[in-house]
């Protein structure tokens, strides 16, 4: 697990800079996060980041794309904090220096949703077995290829399964996430995809859910701090402010009830000073 | 900035290697814009052609209308076009969507416009006492049409290189229909974002910099002919 | 010199939103040729253009007796060539085989008919030519010969030869008068050159302020215009106020000025009052007042002598100003100069009388 | 299907509502196009006619350039700039990333090239004797230039509103260098996009019709006032 | 008339790759007006416009004794009008006013000027009219009027008048000659109208074949052509082969088939074959030998009679063919007709003399 890097320092979840209206305005005021499309497709980041400014007078810019791009901005220090999905990636991203504080802000999770008629038979299966059972019957699945959080969750529950991945059932689209689920219902194909956008979508698609649940479909996000040693420019202060505010209280307490009006239960889980380890 | 050195480097190393993803990219783009634009010019060009020496009621408003069409958002156009495709849509036995047809056609509908506008004011600007004089010669309509367009033939290249490389590089509507399958409806563009969201920018820069190459290469040809035809 | 061709009546031509030309009634006879002649601007252009369906027009139009109903077939009957000519950017050949190819002759015989008419108008080994590479005379040509080359019924002509040079145009006028009448081509043509419309001609139009003025055989037209305006167009420079003192059978005698002037012309219709018009070519300048076979006689002070190309234009004042033209032979061999006294005369058959207030 | 006519609906009503999102996207969209298109006016026109009308050496690969650039893809100039304006790249200290600069300069990279090609075509489109008698009647190189410009201003019209129509509705630069931040870089193609990957086709449409109204409106008027400049 | 003021040595133009034109030396005087006289396509619209600055050449050219280093400034001291009027989309008023905007004249003052020329063209009346929906005239009167108003040192005019209708053309012409005489403008004219070239110009310059082939003062290049195509061109038609006889002081006796003629011309050196030139306007017919001046009086026979325009051309069979001009009256009075006897007299001072192989 990567639970060794988490939670480098003591959050100042409850501290006042992060709860109250803070007047004085910082000295760089510009924060640059580097982020997923999932969480600016969801509409997360349209609730929390107003609230972040509000309260510590930071100015955010969020550049949101895949995983891998969000790092690889990150790694070259063009952005001050990076809120991504995909482990093994975080994990060479701290090896490499890049990463100061990483922190676990929240998780949903992942799903494999497939045409109602669940051609592979394989509803209710744990993952692995489904995966194989979809190679067996040779049903398509649709697989993002962008090196995006899911596709990088993707690719190793594959490698668990020992399945090397190929034609002609394993098509690549290429895309985000939306437009991936949309793929896969036209093609009536089984994909791999995060509770959060499936939810989103489920309305205009013909996908049903086939298997949820357990420890490997779990989806969790942390927020890295990008290295002020390793990269003078970067904001530290404004990186580590918006950090402590995805931890705080306030920002946990919206995060835990982001979804709820709409689809009647949350997309994400507020996970704040917990493992990765721990989540079930 | 290294980033754009290195994008130079793959591609000059990826096209030398012959690299399989890298020539099916680009053979589909091409042979999607390509038949886009041939379809675009086959239907576009005439029309424009009539439209802009046409005297009918309503030209005004083609008019304005193929214009506006120079501005269609490919975004929104592939999503018209996605609806119409989906399963759900009224075109959906076809079973259109992720396919070279789809992408074929979203393209279609951004190249035509271009085209149509820019014949019509190709054609309008030639002398209109031109015009009389084929009609006194005894061209038909259609004759006449013919004749001016070919007489603009070097504002009408023009128009339809447009309208070529406004579709060879837009990636909007081709996502959104073609889906981006790799080794079907991969093209060169939508490779080009995929490298890009996988944080592979020197990747991106070679497809960038052979999606040019062809632009370049087809343009310089065509402006070499353009330029021949210029009187002296 | 059988029936009417081409028939206009009530014809009038907008442009730009503006009346630009009207004529009451034109009749265009089978196998004639027709000059219209006016000044610039005068709606000649716009008239010939409408004639041949190529400009809307309000009014009657009527080809061989019906009217026309399919424009695009009568204008495959007949060829325009235009004021400017306007070719195509293409070879000489395309461009003078352009008519026959659009009425879908086969590539032999246009190419054949397309050369006979290069071969014509003199420009033959042009053929090859991008046609935007031509000399304004070289373009001209192409320009009728693409006309040409369809053998139309009536051929339209707007001032077909203003860029010729001057043997060339001698030439092809004697040439094309002699092809068109052969072939029975019925011939609308727009001029400036009074020579031209002489020589080319059976009748002349004369259109002025875009009205259709006066239409008659070529040497009536400029022996009698119908008004002082026409007259001076024409080139009648010579208009004079006179009173009519006696009227015989066969003479009329007019007063101008202090002197008696005799005339076979008729009188207008009750004017006591009309203008007296005589042609400057009319006028012949005599030493001495010698015997002549010329009625009138008048003595006049030279005021200006005024060389016009291989001419002299003589204004005299004779009592009231006369202008007479001789040519520059005869003005060396007489030697004239401003201030000489020389006699003037002209036939009493000549001239002829308009009447004064003519409505215009 | 009834996307499309939810999409009308809900576009008349955020209009009438002066929804405020979309107020600002339109705005945002407008004032970054707008600049952009501008500023490639008043560089591109000029260039334009200089290499429509020239005879130095190196004109007609300037001109293929030009042409080239009409198929600029998006997302590689959206890359090309952000690699210069991130704060690795040569002009980090600008920190230009995710502000509506980016996006202009990025618009202008786009828009420029087309207005320089059709500029060139459209000055070249007049009789080259007309050239010769403007440098008769004592016309500056300037001076020409500036008069044939002038007279071939219906198809520079057209240039423009080519260059127009292509950046208010492209997506790929804007969203990589801008952001698409609420309230300032979101303009109405990345709004279109964000909410179609959100699955809002609805809203999508919406956007896409403001955004095609724009356009037209600002066409009808320019194909107004190109019709009115012809001579009948 | 003082210096030179345009001097072009080894001059050549070259257009499309080919040369098209070629002076060995061109000395334009300052003040005069000189006529361009030559065939369609003989270069005489490069030669002018190379002149002016306006087509690359070869050689050398000076202007007022120096070369000129900026093209922009003698471009601004002169004005072009050229064969077609090139008028930009706009009003007539600012066509007019171009040249003078291009040289940074104040508004008031070039609304001024060019509302004069227009005036002076009489065109004023349509200053407010867009250019595009001029007729052809009108088009090139505001053409003209936009070179005039400039007020340039040398005007270079192109077929000037080609358009114009011929009262206009005329006054025009005795106006221009006027005006531009006054000012001591220099003035360059090309021009397909004999008539106007012999009334507008002081020298005329013929240009056949690409060449500059004759230049010298209007008169005598009429009377006497350098060579037979020169003389074909100017309308020399009788150019006859002839043999020296005997040669005085005073007179040369040729023999022309199986005729005697006198003439005063000189004879080409060591050439006993030359060449003899009549013009047909100075062959006199009369229907009896009579008493007359002239020393050369022929018997011969009427082939035929063309008329041409005015005047009709006489084609006589006198053992050799004879052209004559005579005017209609005179045809009329003398009452020609096919086949009658007549004769044909010229004086020994008109004809000139041709060596028979002169380099073309
Ligand atoms: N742009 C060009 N390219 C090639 N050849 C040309 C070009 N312009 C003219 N010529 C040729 O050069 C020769 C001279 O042309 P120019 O216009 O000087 O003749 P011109 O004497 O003015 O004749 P015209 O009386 O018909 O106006 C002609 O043979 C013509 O075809
Ligand atoms: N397109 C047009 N729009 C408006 N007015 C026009 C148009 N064309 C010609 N006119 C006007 O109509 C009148 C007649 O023009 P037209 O060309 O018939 O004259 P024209 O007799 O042929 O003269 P020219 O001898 O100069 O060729 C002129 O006053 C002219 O200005
Ligand atoms: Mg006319
Ligand atoms: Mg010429």
């Amino acid at each position: 697990g990567g639970g060794g890097t988490t939670g480098g320092r003591p959050a100042s979840a409850a501290g006042p800079a992060a709860t109250a209206r803070q007047d004085a305005v910082p000295d760089r005021p510009e924060l640059l996060v580097a982020t997923t499309t999932s969480t600016q497709d969801s509409g997360l980041l349209d609730i929390l980041i107003p609230d972040f400014e509000r309260r510590t007078g930071y100015r955010v810019k969020t550049t949101a794309v895949g995983t891998g791009a969000a790092l690889a901005i990150g790694a070259k220090g063009d952005a001050d904090v990076v809120l991504v999905h995909a482990i093994s990636a975080e994990l060479a991203f701290m090896a490499g220096g890049n990463g100061d504080r990483r922190l676990l802000v929240m998780h949903n999770d992942f799903i494999l949703t497939g045409p109602p008629s669940d051609p592979a038979k394989i509803k209710g299966k744990p993952i692995l077995d489904g995966l194989n059972a979809i190679v067996a019957t040779g049903t398509p699945f649709i697989s993002r290829g962008d090196k995006s959080g899911t596709d990088i969750l993707e690719k190793s529950l594959f490698k668990q399964a020992g399945i090397t991945p190929g034609a002609p059932w394993y098509i690549e689209s290429g895309t985000g996430m939306g437009q991936s689920l949309t793929v896969a219902s036209e093609r009536k194909a089984y994909i791999i995809t995060d509770r959060a956008t499936f939810l989103a979508r489920r309305g205009q698609l013909a996908l049903e859910i086939s298997i949820e649940g357990g420890a490997p479909l779990l989806n969790p996000y942390h927020v890295i701090t990008v290295n002020t040693a390793k990269f003078p420019r970067v904001n530290g202060k404004g990186a580590d402010a918006f950090a402590d505010y995805l931890v705080s209280e306030r920002g946990q307490a919206l995060i835990a009830t982001f979804g709820k009006d709409t689809y009647g239960q949350p997309l994400f889980f507020a996970d704040a000073g917990k493992r990765v380890e721990d989540l079930r | 900035m290294e980033l754009i050195f290195e994008g130079l480097r793959e591609a000059v190393a990826r096209i030398l290697t012959l690299d399989r993803d890298l020539l099916e990219a680009a053979s589909a783009s091409l042979v999607t814009s390509g038949s886009a634009t041939s379809l675009s010019v086959v239907t576009g060009v005439p029309l424009g052609a009539a439209l802009g020496l046409g005297r009918f009621r309503g030209r005004g408003l083609l008019l304005a209308l193929a214009n506006t069409g120079m501005g269609l958002p490919p975004v929104a156009v592939g999503l018209f076009v996605a609806v119409f495709i989906w399963r759900s849509g009224p075109a959906g036995q076809l079973e259109w969507f992720c396919t070279r047809q789809a992408i074929i056609t979203a393209q279609y509908l951004l190249a035509a416009p271009t085209i149509v506008g820019l014949t019509a004011v190709a054609v309008q600007s030639i002398d209109p006492m031109m015009r009389l004089q084929l009609t006194a010669l005894g061209a038909t309509r259609l004759q006449s049409i013919a004749l001016l367009m070919r007489e603009s033939r070097l504002l009408i290249l023009t128009a339809v290189m447009a309208g070529f490389g406004a579709v060879i590089s837009e990636i909007g509507a081709s996502l959104m229909v073609g889906c981006n399958i790799k080794g079907d409806t991969r093209i060169l563009t939508t490779a080009i974002a995929l490298e890009t969201s996988k944080g592979e920018f020197g990747a991106a820069f070679a497809l960038a910099f052979v999606l040019l190459g062809i632009i370049f290469a087809l343009n310089a040809l065509t402006t070499w002919a353009q330029q021949r035809a210029r009187p002296q | 010199m059988s029936g009417t061709i081409l028939e206009a009546e009530d014809f009038a031509v907008a442009r730009g939103g503006r009346e630009v030309v009207r004529a009451h009634e034109l009749r265009i006879r089978e196998g004639e040729a027709l000059a219209i002649l006016g000044p610039n601007g005068a709606g000649k252009t716009s008239l010939l253009l409408a004639l041949a369906t190529l400009l809307p027009f309000a009014g009657r139009l009527r080809f061989r007796g019906s009217s026309i109903d399919r424009p695009l077939a009568f204008r495959r009957r007949v060829a325009v060539a235009f004021q400017r000519p306007l070719l195509l950017d293409r070879s000489v050949r395309e461009n003078a085989a352009l008519g026959l190819a659009l009425r879908g002759v086969s590539r032999r015989e246009r190419d054949q008919r397309a050369h006979d008419a290069l071969v014509r108008l003199g420009v033959a080994h042009l053929a090859g030519r991008s046609a935007r590479t031509l000399s304004g005379g070289e373009a001209q040509r192409v320009s009728l010969a693409r006309a040409l080359a369809v053998g139309p019924e009536i051929l339209f002509l707007d001032e077909p030869f203003s860029a010729l040079d001057a043997p060339t145009r001698e030439t092809l006028v004697a040439d094309l008068a002699r092809v068109l009448r052969a072939r029975g081509v019925t011939t609308v043509l727009v001029t400036h050159d009074r020579d031209e419309a002489l020589s080319l001609s059976d009748r002349v139009a004369i259109v002025m302020g875009g009205r259709l003025r006066q239409i008659g055989d070529a040497a009536s037209v400029f022996a009698t215009p119908v008004d002082s305006e026409v007259a001076a167009f024409v080139g009648v420079e010579n208009v004079l106020p006179a009173r009519v003192v006696s009227v015989t059978e066969e003479l009329t005698t007019l007063r101008v000025a202090d002197h008696l002037v005799e005339v076979t012309a008729d009188v207008p219709a009750g004017d006591d009052f009309p203008l007296l018009c005589i042609r400057p070519d009319d006028v012949i300048i005599a030493r001495e007042p010698g015997p002549t076979s010329a009625r009138n006689a008048l003595a006049g002070t030279i005021l200006r002598l005024e060389p016009i190309g291989r001419r002299v234009r003589v204004l005299l004042d004779c009592g009231f100003p006369l202008v007479a033209h001789v040519t520059v032979r005869s003005a060396r061999e007489l030697g004239l100069a401003e201030g000489d006294v020389v006699t003037a005369s002209f036939k009493a058959t000549l001239p002829h009388l308009l009447a004064r207030h003519r409505a215009a």
